[in-house]
């Protein structure tokens, strides 16, 4: 056995060399976590609080509310500090103080309750060994911020449980840090935290009054399905908080001086470009005054031009008067918003096709943009301008264009390309009707559809819209030539426009693969 | 020579380099051979012993 | 090798049989192979292009022959002349395995007889299969030459044997040269594939793994075959080479501990390099573990120990484990890794047909090696040329 | 000795560490065929109705389908290209909306196919198209294993002349100026023909004109160094089966560095090894040396012990000899003098 002994030694360095390796794994690994990320409810919370200290030397942790308030039943106080009727958001703690002290916080409290549990017989979550268990990574949720719109706001305000404080009128600072709605500060939380705290102590103190009180779980404001039960108020009184109805937007003004090269001595008119504002319409068309006065619930409610300068500047994150207002992309700009607007299926047929970047013709900035003459008095006063700007708008038209029905040809028999199938016949009339139909009382669409010919453009595009315009085949050749690769050849034309409104439209029916639906198979 | 991809240029380059590596053997034998032909020892490439 | 070569009077040995019948289904389904194609015996697919008959056949038969280059080198370059009984089954086996490996490649290349094309009149310098085929080429050629001795003793053809012996030493340094070449090619095939083999198998050194992890190979194949033939074929044997098969064994023993040792970490550091190393905690990560731990380290480790301790019997199964080692190795990398994003119903299973025609063509090297070991002086010298080398 | 095999593989790694990172041109850098064609597929405007599936089978005279073209329940299924068919249309449900997408050969910039194929069967044309030669093809199957679109598909049902099989981009038809089958066949201009340059800015144009339809990324711009076809899509490209792990790195230059190698070994092996030789012949010869040296000294000394020895036996010999001699003198002197007396006695006694 002399030969067996260092045999042994030298498998026992091979094992623990092994044991060192496989326990290494767990600190080395876990990328495969984020590989799938597996998408959970609303009630998936990502707990990152330690990256605003600095690198992770762990993925953040993955945590099921829900499951925990269940093991808890309900008790918010066994992970979140209660004092009166405020629930502190943060898990056992007042504020972040340290990475360290944080990281003690959730390892001893979090394992000191697994443990617990799985002493007590029950089952629970994973023990100081299972490090990955917890630390899986970020997930993909289901859930989704809550947009607190005029109905919901109504009902929050409108609510016994919400009576103003005695010897008051106003009810806004149960909520908000103001008293009245002409202090226009919408501010409700500086953070999500701070939300949640706010939301949560009162929906549980009108809970414990044993009222119908707001959601406890996560699901009830974050999740979308939820929030399309919440009960909706028809029509929501409007929100005074001494806007005015109309105003007139103008590029800041220089004070009238010698130097000033845009105001001259009234003598001779100078004209200044200007946006009359129809600000009640927009009440009531978008949800609450965040979407346009974003940041309100912080800022409160300020115009535009005091972040978004002519030139930008750091509070308005150096975005211009002119990019806040036209920059297609944001949800808060004009242009933007309208943009969302054409995203409708009733305006999508066309508008999809055109793109969003629009045309930036002289007509098209005529729809908004005015010129006028800068009276001084328009320049001093606002109630001037708020008039001017009403006047404006209400001489605008904005009745739907009207299209004699009869001068729409009825079929149009697509023959040209007929080859393998037999000429398509287009009910040009009913296509009309029906995109007119999607129009239909819609102030928007129809102020900025008045051009008589306009909606004819939407398929008739790059040529001037008359009613009877050029041929299709006049511009797309029969033959597709790749040296005009951008332009499409006629068959494809034509296959663009009819499928891709469709598609657009969500029009099911002809499918865009049934071809003899559209055009009988020759026989 | 005029190459449009690097594929065109590697496969005209890697094919002269095994050419080079052939003549580079053969060179190197001879060359061995010549080096080591007077050693009254031969270390040319006859069998050893 | 087969089991029982004992001098035995009848041909009727089980060995003999079981080979017949093999050998029987392996001509079938050639015929088969050659006139109903690919398709009709393998489970190749357009998503798994190479199969069995390339991740063993090719990779590791030629792996596995590596045996060759090392003794020769050791013996006539680093003058180990106390190995030099060995040169020649090692030769040997050198030579019939990289005979078979082109045997087997005309079963798997589709348009076989165009074989010769990259070599002659359409080279494609670019690819790396040019490079193992130019090698295995050449190398298969300077084998012959090798080998020819054995045969021109037995045929008394003086002169010959005696040219073919001027050349040991620049055969042996070609060999050396040509082998370090198309070893490290066949890892250079899959350096064009970085999407399709496992990170944890591709690596910018798959070409240096794949010669390095030769050599152990090779190695490890004469230690085998030298205590089979030492077992069975003693009577072939004479004085010389059965008073130098133990020096051989734990000489040799003793270098692949080395190399596998140098292995070993290298394989390490190409993880390092791509920083793979979070793929070690996914079931691959195991998988590779395995590799690594079970057939690198542990081979490494017990030839050491038999290195120390002069332990043939050690040595013996050291060198079992690493041929499994660098089989699994080759296999992993050509088939298991390979194509290891493709859903589970698309991934390559070797047909029977497959597998059968595979050991046919093992079998049928086996046999041709057994005759050469009995008719041919290579355990033993030819009377007429005694220390002739 | 081993150790010195040991040491010249260390050498012949080290040499690889240190090339693998040297690039095939070094300063050279190639941008591929000017004005070379591609295709740009829109996968926005794919509607699934397999026109270039059919197109492709006719102009490529592939043998009749099992499932007529017309039958759009195929797309259902995962499909890929097949030695019969060089272009399939597959269907991914992207948050529950279809999205088709054309799967064929990319006709990379620097094809993975062409660096794999070891008898050069494949070429890159000017006209953008990667062509394969089967009257070169062995049948190796390299190429399929490069192919990291895996295009390339191979009839395994034929013994004696199986070919790979793959997309042509239709480079006669081009030649004649025709369009490529499937982009003339296509009804909805998901598919766009013309220089690669051109669909560039046609594919930034759209993304510019309609951001909220693409995702801003064009595949097949950088992808495997290139591809004449290029992508654009509404959604993200993994998620219609495009694998966007592939990295930018064009295939030659995935072994151009470990290539660059071969000539390394072939020149500084015979070096090494031919080194190793001599240091082992010499060892060998001083061994010898010493040993003759040793056999000499060994030799003289055993000349010189019988020397002695000779020479001692000598000198006794002669001693002995002296002493004979002058036993003898000596004996022949005292005769003498006796006789001498007896004469004189006789002649003295009368006289008295």
């Amino acid at each position: 056995m002399e030969k067996g002994r260092p045999m042994l030694r030298w498998v026992g360095i091979l094992c623990v060399s092994m044991a060192v390796v496989g326990f290494g794994l767990n600190a080395l690994g876990g990328k495969q976590g984020s590989i799938e990320a597996n998408k959970v409810g609303a009630d998936l919370i990502t707990i990152d609080t330690l990256t605003k200290f600095g690198k992770l030397d762990y993925p953040v942790v993955r945590f099921e509310h829900d499951k925990h308030t269940k093991a808890v039943e309900g008790k918010c106080e066994s992970c979140h500090t209660v004092t009166g009727n405020t629930v502190t958001a943060k898990f056992k703690r007042q504020e972040d103080t340290n990475a360290a002290e944080i990281k003690a916080i959730y390892h001893d409290n979090c394992l000191k309750c697994h443990n617990d549990t799985t002493t007590a017989g029950k089952k629970s979550g994973p023990g100081s060994e299972q490090c990955r268990t917890c630390h899986a990574g970020p997930a993909e949720t289901s859930r989704t911020p809550i947009a607190f719109d005029k109905s919901l706001h109504y009902r929050h305000s409108s609510s016994k449980m919400m009576l103003p404080a005695p010897g008051q009128k106003e009810n806004c600072s149960k909520c908000h840090a103001q008293d009245k709605p002409e202090a226009r500060n919408l501010s409700f939380a500086e953070n999500k935290d701070q939300t949640h705290e706010k939301c949560m102590s009162c929906h549980i103190e009108v809970g414990k009054a044993l009222q119908p009180s707001g959601p406890l779980v996560c699901a009830g404001c974050h999740d979308a399905t939820v929030r399309a039960g919440f009960k909706k108020v028809a029509d929501v009184p409007r929100l005074e908080a001494g806007q005015s109805d109309y105003s007139l937007l103008m590029a800041t003004l220089a004070k009238p001086s010698s130097e000033s090269t845009l105001v001259k001595p009234a003598s001779e008119p100078t004209l200044v470009n200007a946006v009359p504002f129809n600000h009640k319409l927009h009440e009531d068309k978008n949800e609450n005054c965040s979407v346009c006065h974003h940041n309100a619930s912080t800022k409160g409610v300020i115009p535009c031009s005091q972040c978004h300068t002519s030139l930008g500047k750091e509070e308005g994150a150096f975005i211009t008067t002119e990019q806040a207002m036209h920059r297609v992309t944001a949800q808060t700009s004009c242009v933007g918003c309208h943009a969302q607007a054409q995203a409708k299926p009733e305006c999508a047929g066309c508008h999809t096709f055109m793109g969003r970047t629009g045309k930036n013709t002289d007509a098209s900035c005529a729809k908004c943009h005015v010129e006028i003459s800068a009276a001084p008095e328009l320049l001093e006063s606002k109630d001037v301008r708020n008039n001017t700007a009403s006047m404006l708008m209400n001489v605008r038209v904005k009745t739907d264009p009207e299209i004699k029905v009869n001068e729409i040809p009825e079929i149009v028999e697509i023959s040209v390309l007929a080859n393998e199938y037999q000429a398509g016949k287009f009910p040009h009339r009913k296509v009309v009707q029906k995109i007119m139909e999607g129009m239909k009382d819609n102030s928007m669409a129809a102020y900025f559809h008045s051009d008589p010919n306009a909606v004819c453009s939407g398929c008739h595009h790059n040529s001037p819209a008359s009613v009877n315009p050029p041929k299709c085949v006049s511009c797309h050749g029969k033959v597709a030539d790749w040296q005009e690769s951008t332009k499409p050849d006629l068959k494809t034309a034509y296959h663009q426009q009819c499928i891709g409104c469709h598609s657009e439209m969500g029009i099911q029916k002809p499918a865009a693969t049934a071809c003899a639906d559209c055009h009988a198979v020759k026989q | 020579m005029e190459f449009m991809t690097l594929h065109d240029f590697m496969f005209w380059t890697k094919g002269m380099a095994y050419i080079g590596m052939g003549v580079g053997l053969v060179a190197f034998v001879a060359f061995w051979l010549f080096l080591s032909e007077r050693d009254e020892d031969k270390f040319a490439d006859t069998e050893e012993e | 090798m087969s089991h029982h070569t004992t001098p035995s009077k009848t041909l009727w040995t089980p060995a003999n049989i079981l080979t017949a019948v093999i050998l029987a289904i392996g001509l079938i389904l050639t015929v088969k192979r050659f006139t109903m194609g690919l398709g009709s015996v393998t489970n190749l697919t357009d998503d798994n292009p190479w199969g069995i008959w390339i991740g063993f056949d090719l990779l590791c038969g030629v792996a596995l022959a590596a045996g060759g280059y090392t003794t020769s080198a050791a013996v006539y370059l680093f003058g180990m002349k106390k190995y030099h009984s060995a040169v020649r089954p090692a030769i040997t086996t050198a030579f019939l395995g990289y005979a078979f490996v082109v045997f087997a490649l005309l079963y798997d290349l589709g348009r076989y007889y165009r074989l010769p094309y990259p070599l002659t009149i359409y080279p494609g310098p670019t690819s790396f299969l040019f490079e193992v085929g130019l090698c295995v080429a050449l190398y298969l050629t300077v084998l012959a030459i090798e080998f020819s001795p054995a045969l021109w003793e037995t045929l008394r053809w003086k002169k010959l044997r005696f040219w073919a012996h001027s050349l040991t030493l620049v055969l042996t340094i070609f060999g050396v040269v040509l082998s370090t070449l198309h070893q490290s090619s066949l890892g250079g095939l899959y350096l064009l594939a970085p999407s399709k083999l496992h990170p944890l198998w591709y690596s910018p050194y798959l070409a240096l793994f794949f010669f390095i992890s030769s050599i152990p190979a090779g190695l490890s194949m004469v230690i085998f075959e030298g205590r089979l033939s030492h077992k069975f074929l003693h009577h072939k044997m004479d004085q010389t080479h059965i008073d130098e098969a133990p020096g051989v064994t734990l000489g040799f023993a003793k270098a692949a501990a080395v190399v596998l040792f140098t292995y070993f970490n290298l394989k390490w550091i190409g993880v390092a390099l791509d920083n793979n190393w979070h793929y070690l905690s996914t079931g691959w990560g195991t998988w590779f573990l395995v590799e690594m731990l079970g057939f690198v380290l542990l081979p490494c480790l017990m030839y050491a120990v038999a290195a120390r301790e002069k332990n043939q019997k050690l040595a013996f199964w050291a060198s079992i484990v690493t041929v499994l080692g660098i089989v699994l190795n080759r296999l992993n990398i050509s088939l298991v890794a390979f194509n290891w994003q493709l859903p589970t119903e698309l991934r390559y299973v070797p047909s029977w047909e497959e597998i059968m025609i595979t050991v046919f063509i093992v079998t049928l090297e086996i046999t041709v090696l057994r005759i050469c070991l009995n008719k041919l002086p290579i355990l033993h010298e030819h009377p007429e040329f005694k220390g002739a080398h | 000795m081993k150790r010195r095999k040991f040491i010249g593989m260390l050498a012949g790694a080290g040499a690889c560490m240190a090339a693998s990172t040297a690039t095939a041109g070094g300063t050279h850098h190639f941008t591929g065929y000017p004005e070379s064609f591609g295709v740009l597929f829109d996968s926005t405007k794919c509607i699934g109705c397999r026109k270039c599936e059919a197109a492709c089978n006719k102009v490529n005279e592939l043998p009749a389908q099992p499932v007529p073209f017309d039958d759009l329940t195929v797309l259902d299924t995962r499909r890929r290209t097949h030695h019969d068919t060089f272009t399939v249309v597959n269907k991914y449900s992207v948050n529950d909306k279809p999205v088709y997408r054309k799967q064929q050969c990319n006709h990379c910039l620097e094809p993975a196919c062409a660096s794999a194929c070891f008898v050069g069967a494949f070429v890159k044309d000017k006209t953008g198209a990667v062509s394969h030669d089967a009257s070169k093809c062995v049948g190796c199957r390299y190429c399929m294993i490069a192919c990291p679109f895996e295009i390339p598909t191979y009839e395994y049902h034929d013994p004696i002349t199986p070919r790979v099989r793959k997309c042509t981009m239709c480079q006669p038809r081009i030649e004649e100026g025709k369009l490529p089958g499937c982009v003339e066949e296509c009804p909805k201009g998901a598919l766009v023909f013309g220089r690669r340059e051109d669909l560039l800015n046609i594919a930034r144009e759209r993304i510019r004109k309609h951001p909220n339809v693409y995702i801003n990324h064009i595949y097949g711009e950088r992808e495997m160094g290139g591809t004449s076809w290029v992508y654009i899509s509404g959604v993200p490209f993994e998620k219609i089966g495009m694998r966007e792990d592939l990295g930018v790195t064009a295939a030659p230059e995935l072994t151009s560095g470990a290539l660059s190698l071969v000539p390394a070994i072939v020149g500084l092996w015979p070096m090494f090894l031919t080194g190793a030789y001599a240091l082992t012949k010499r060892r060998e010869k001083i061994a010898e040396e010493e040993q003759h040296h040793a056999v000499a000294e060994a030799v003289a000394e055993a000349q010189a012990e019988a020397a002695k020895k000779t020479k001692a036996a000598m000198d006794k010999a002669e001693r002995e000899k002296q002493a004979a001699v002058d036993r003898e003198v000596k004996k022949a002197l005292k005769e003498a003098e006796e006789a001498r007396l007896k004469a004189q006695t006789p002649a003295d006694p009368s006289e008295q």
